[in-house]
């Protein structure tokens, strides 16, 4: 193959296709990898993620299982005893929840409670926000359910690169991984190449996606590109601002995301997912726990409203936007307008 | 008597004078899917009431064509069509009484329009507009559900709260034949027989769960033999057939109302398009296949009847696709109007009272929009609870 | 009756018995409030809260169900679409999981969903959190997940009083609500009395337990009386600590809480769910936006280590103790050493 | 061909052409329970086994008794005893090959302890200590579940993992009659048979769910009657006669084994004692009911059959409850002692490597102990993943 066509190849590798090479990479690997879900063997999934898997490696390795999602899981929890590596699919966000006993009562503790003798090497992926203009049940952020269950990974990618090799540490990984895939994100490319896939460090890994000065977005999943663009839009206001694309939820890389902010003093959490009991007030309560010295501004976080999912027609208004990001920005109390309020200090 | 008091209440006793429940013989299916149409039964039909399914059949075939062009044309979101299930949704909507509640799945938005909804409220959820577009009460029809089987445990909810008030109220609940893998099938079968619940389960089985087939679901007999293990009667039935399904519901219904408890209903049939309208069903089956299929579709089988039976002419069947004709027309132009829709109405249903942290986004999104230069087509300070915008 | 035996009464009021006496109060004033659940009928439930209810209003108002919480809860939806009142009771914290779906995706939803049409007045009672010596399972502090979830309530007393008219307005709100009852507590008595039952303002409303200047406490259930205790010992330090007792989480009380913190500068937020990615990371984050300027130090947390709850006998461990407690509240920046880590201030 | 492609493998077709699945009258359980003790089948059975049946029963209610008393002591949180239930116990155990995984419930420890586990392991999680005492792997024994009926999935899973390998492994799962109540048997046992994984599932129909008899659980003429809604056969047995379990459960397991997927096999019996050491039952049932159960007791049953045929005389019986007294001194005493945990290894296990929160949390505990002057037993720096402390 000619370096042209591998370029043309590569710059038409999307994000859900990078998924798809990695579950076919990660079975071609290593036969203890086995998918299974519903819709994912003859048809490739709904979104075409394992496309051609059942046809490469038979119906025994990507398996269209009877739809009911806590026996999708359930099974994987006996195949993970017996030495597979199940990965499953969930086919959408809402859709995952009737799994949710057989994921925090087994899952995500079947490790624990035998000291080590059942790891659930299990990759939960779950197709996950909103944005594609679906029906109710089809754009829910969850994750802060996962983020709760301890024994948990909670990995999002937000690049073509880093769906690659975010699901292959995943499926590697000897604990269980709920994989948030962006859906907004399937059809994204940025330029990957499968040929060369770089190198991505293992999850629990944050990455600086743009360095800055004034202040930091620290976000993950779908909102990394609204941070991108909200980050150019504010060089015009003046603001120099640093990204930080999470990677994984949990671990939390508190290392990276502290040393940003200790050094802009100012910060602002964004996702997607709804804001009251969402990611968003971990990450800002434990950056001011370790920061707070820093700290120019409290914390602010962008966030869906607390409602529940809007329908397609009125979805834009939950979402965090460039807008939306650039006003909390602006509220991080750039003047001297703090001390006018008459604060203790 | 207590609704939970039932006739032969079961004791635990030791094997030696262990009896079975009931017995299980009068709970299994038929052997093969019962037919009306073409059959000397069909002679003992109300023509009048053929001639009704007639018209709903030919104006619901009309229906599922128009929605699956208007996704076409962006109108809609997605549409699930029923094409070649006309006859289950509409012997569903036919069976009950006007007390009676309906709760549809997700692909039974035609069951809800036979049922009496307006056609475009009916579509509301698939167009993108707001999750319910139309008052359940009105008509009795509970939401389209999405999460599958979760609507059965509310059928059952609601069919045993009527039963306890003393009112004459039977649920009818539709499922597919994937919805039947789900635990809520199951939960929702169980506490419908124990409770004796006034309640019909209509699984549609139309052969598969988006790509998976029916083998890859179970490998049951047949869906309607689960019945016997919730110990309620399974029946068969040919879901081409209006006739025989709207038989076997009819009966069903009146012995849920006389206080017989719940029947589980399979009526066998096909899913004629794809899963939906971004479906792309080529990938999981054959056009042979279809074919078969279109050789006993529900439509025509009615139809063969009612002429063979001299109680349809070309003028009769012209008339009801002109009648369908229509009701395209007005669905078509009534859907190409850009609905209105309220931003400032996410933050007035979620509770019953508005809690100070939602008035404090509304007040954001409010701003914003006001920002925008696109205020809040019903821009009201409080955004408390108020009435929907159409109603 | 004469004083003196009421008084005999009412100091042998059991937090359980006061919500029992709460369901029976308003079974009787509302023919449309039902129980249901798994043992509430004949046996009285496993904490005998609905003792008395199937024999006095009948097995169809207080009803024994079969042992599936998904159909419970989803029979409970259908029947509040009817008009009716359904109190669920969930036999632990973990045994809901299985009714995560019809939590998440319809009772929470029902009424967005439908513009009002269909109200959702379902009262889910979950005994909750840990410190009985249960076995796994039956020691979860699951508020996370419910906090998380727009469209629900969710209450946790800490007193007889409070479990008795928080109960009465749960069963009366037009809206769900997850009634966390601290099993911990069940047997706790404080001198309520049943025949005069002490006015409880409605869901949403904080209380102050103990007034003080030096620094807050936030709380809520059965870590109410552990700060109370801590708020007492640190008398000794020369602390005086302020307590609330948040009594809900959703609606939370923004107002009480934030009065309190822009006195006192200071607070802790104490907890036994998990920490990350519970309420603490929340509440401090919502406070430290709203009150930064008014803090003398990061709104700490002390709350379970992020493990899967231990066993009984290590669960004294997990538990926030008062010793906890008081560590966090020492290192509240008391002295000047926060000027000496070389902070940007 | 693979595991997926079943014989006859079912495509839609339109109702002429419609065929059960399968047959469903071979899938009907026997119309009463099963029973073998006291009937001339009794003559054929193994006069070894036998023995070894009447050593494991005698041996299970004594262990019964004596964990009972344990809690009495505190030496346990709780105990649900299995008392009048151990010929399905003991008969799970006996039915299996050393390669066969057992799945069972919170009640089962009896099976675990029949299959092989030490006593005192068998009782860890209901002692307060750590969750699982053993490693489930040594006797192939899962850890004991009590989220109900979530065990079942798994078995699953275990099973059709190893037939995919091509191992020889059956999977034993037991769940109560409360337990099919749950979305999640409904699920496992689908599974089960659409991947025809091998698999039996043993439901203990003790008659009541803690205070909930069968008659509120369920409508079905019996809970074998369940199985033909998933297309595997269903069995009833009397659960109280140990000869007729065991072999309808090696049947099961044979059958299983020989690639013919799964089974679901009811067990009528009762439980003896109240639902826990915690419960009190006579709120729900009464004296006489309980009476008439002893009549039919598991080991009399046996014991009956024994002595009539003289394979059992009064040394062997003797001989039987000393080796049980034996069994339960030696529980007694090692109960006696009081476990070593390490309140550091609430750390170890939760990932497989240990995240730096965790790090952080663990040294505030290890701080915190030490200023308490109770170090940690095995107070090791970096408390990542260690051996557990009694292997
Ligand atoms: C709980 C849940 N899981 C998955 C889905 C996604 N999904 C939508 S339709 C469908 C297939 C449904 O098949 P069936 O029940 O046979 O109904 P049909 O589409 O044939 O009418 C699936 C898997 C869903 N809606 N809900
Ligand atoms: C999912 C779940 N819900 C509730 C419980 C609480 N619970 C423990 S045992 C029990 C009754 C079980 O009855 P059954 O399945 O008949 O088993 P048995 O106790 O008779 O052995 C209940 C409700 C549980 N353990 N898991
Ligand atoms: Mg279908
Ligand atoms: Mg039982």
């Amino acid at each position: 193959m000619t370096t042209a066509a591998v370029g043309t190849v590569h710059r038409a590798t999307a994000l859900a296709q990078a998924l798809g090479r990695a579950l076919r990479d990660a079975m071609a690997e290593d036969p203890s990898v086995h998918v299974l879900g519903e819709d994912v063997g003859t048809l490739g999934g709904v979104f075409r993620v394992t496309d051609g898997l059942a046809k490469e490696f038979g119906e025994d390795r990507c398996t269209d299982t009877p739809l009911a999602e806590a026996g999708i899981l359930g099974a994987a929890v006996g195949m993970a005893m017996y030495g597979l590596r199940p990965v499953v699919e969930m086919q959408f966000d809402a859709f995952a929840y009737p799994a949710f006993e057989q994921l925090v009562s087994h899952v995500s503790r079947m490790r624990n409670r035998t000291r080590g003798a059942l790891p659930m090497p299990i990759t939960v992926r779950v197709p996950y926000g909103g944005g594609i203009g679906g029906v109710e049940h089809h754009s829910d952020s969850s994750e802060a359910y996962y983020l709760a269950t301890p024994g948990l990974h909670v990995v999002a990618p937000a690049t073509v690169a880093d769906a690659y090799g975010l699901l292959r540490a995943a499926i590697a990984s000897d604990d269980p991984v709920i994989f948030l895939e962006p859906k907004r994100l399937y059809w994204s490319k940025d330029g990957w190449d499968p040929e060369r896939p770089e190198q991505v460090p293992g999850i629990g890994r944050a990455v600086v996606r743009r360095q800055g000065t004034s202040a930091t977005l620290i976000t993950y999943g779908p909102s990394v590109p609204v941070c991108m663009e909200a980050a150019e839009a504010a060089g015009a206001e003046g603001w120099d601002l640093e990204v930080i694309d999470l990677r994984s939820l949990v671990p939390f890389d508190e290392e990276t995301v502290c040393a940003s902010v200790r050094r802009t003093g100012r910060a602002v959490v964004v996702h997607e997912s709804t804001g009251f009991g969402g990611p968003g007030g971990e990450i800002a309560a434990r950056i001011t726990e370790r920061c707070f010295h820093h700290l120019e501004a409290p914390v602010l976080r962008v966030a869906g409203f607390d409602i529940p999912y809007p329908p397609p027609m009125l979805e834009k208004h939950q979402l965090p936007g460039v807008d939306r990001v650039l006003d909390a920005v602006a509220r991080l109390q750039w003047e001297s307008e703090w001390t006018s309020e008459g604060g203790v200090r | 008597m207590t609704v939970l008091e039932q006739p032969g209440s079961y004791r635990p006793a030791p094997p030696p004078a262990w009896q079975p429940r009931t017995d299980p013989a009068p709970l299994l299916p038929e052997a093969e899917p019962l037919r009306v149409l073409g059959t000397p039964a069909a002679g003992g039909l109300d023509p009048v009431l053929l001639g009704r399914m007639y018209g709903e059949l030919v104006r619901g075939r009309r229906y599922n064509a128009q929605a699956t062009a208007l996704t076409r044309q962006g109108r809609l979101a997605v549409y699930p069509a029923s094409t070649g299930q006309e006859a289950c949704q509409v012997a569903a909507a036919l069976a009950l009484e006007p007390q009676d509640w309906l709760f549809p799945s997700y692909r039974d938005t035609l069951a809800a329009v036979a049922r009496g909804l307006d056609p475009v409220d009916a579509l509301t959820l698939l167009r993108g507009d707001w999750h319910t577009g139309y008052d359940p009460h009105e008509h009795r029809v509970a939401p389209l559900c999405t999460p599958l089987a979760t609507q059965l445990p509310h059928a059952v909810g609601l069919a045993h709260a009527a039963r306890l008030k003393g009112d004459d109220v039977v649920a009818l609940a539709l499922v597919g034949d994937g919805g039947t893998s789900e635990g809520d099938f199951h939960e929702a079968l169980n506490f419908a027989a124990v409770w004796r619940a006034p309640v019909v389960f209509l699984v549609q089985n139309n052969g598969f769960a988006i790509s998976v087939p029916l083998a890859k679901q179970t490998a049951a007999p047949s869906l309607a033999h689960k019945a016997v293990g919730y110990g309620m009667p399974g029946r068969l039935v040919d879901g081409n057939d209006v006739a025989a399904v709207h038989q076997v519901l009819t009966e069903a219904v009146r012995h849920a109302r006389n206080g017989g408890g719940p029947t589980l209903v399979e009526a066998v049939t096909y899913r004629m398009d794809a899963h939906t309208n971004a479906d792309d069903a080529t990938r999981y089956r054959s056009d042979a296949e279809v074919e078969a299929w279109r050789a006993h579709d529900p439509i025509a089988l009615l139809e063969r009847e009612l002429t063979g039976r001299g109680l349809l002419d070309e003028a009769g069947i012209r008339e009801a696709r002109e009648a369908a004709e229509r009701m395209a027309a007005d669905l078509r132009e009534r859907m190409n109007r850009d609905p209105v829709l309220d931003p400032m109405e996410l933050f007035t249903h979620v509770y019953a009272e508005q809690t100070a942290q939602l008035r404090e986004q509304a007040a954001q999104l409010r701003a914003e929009l006001a920002a925008a230069g696109e205020p809040s087509p019903a821009c009201r300070e409080d955004d408390g609870p108020q009435e929907g915008r159409r109603r």
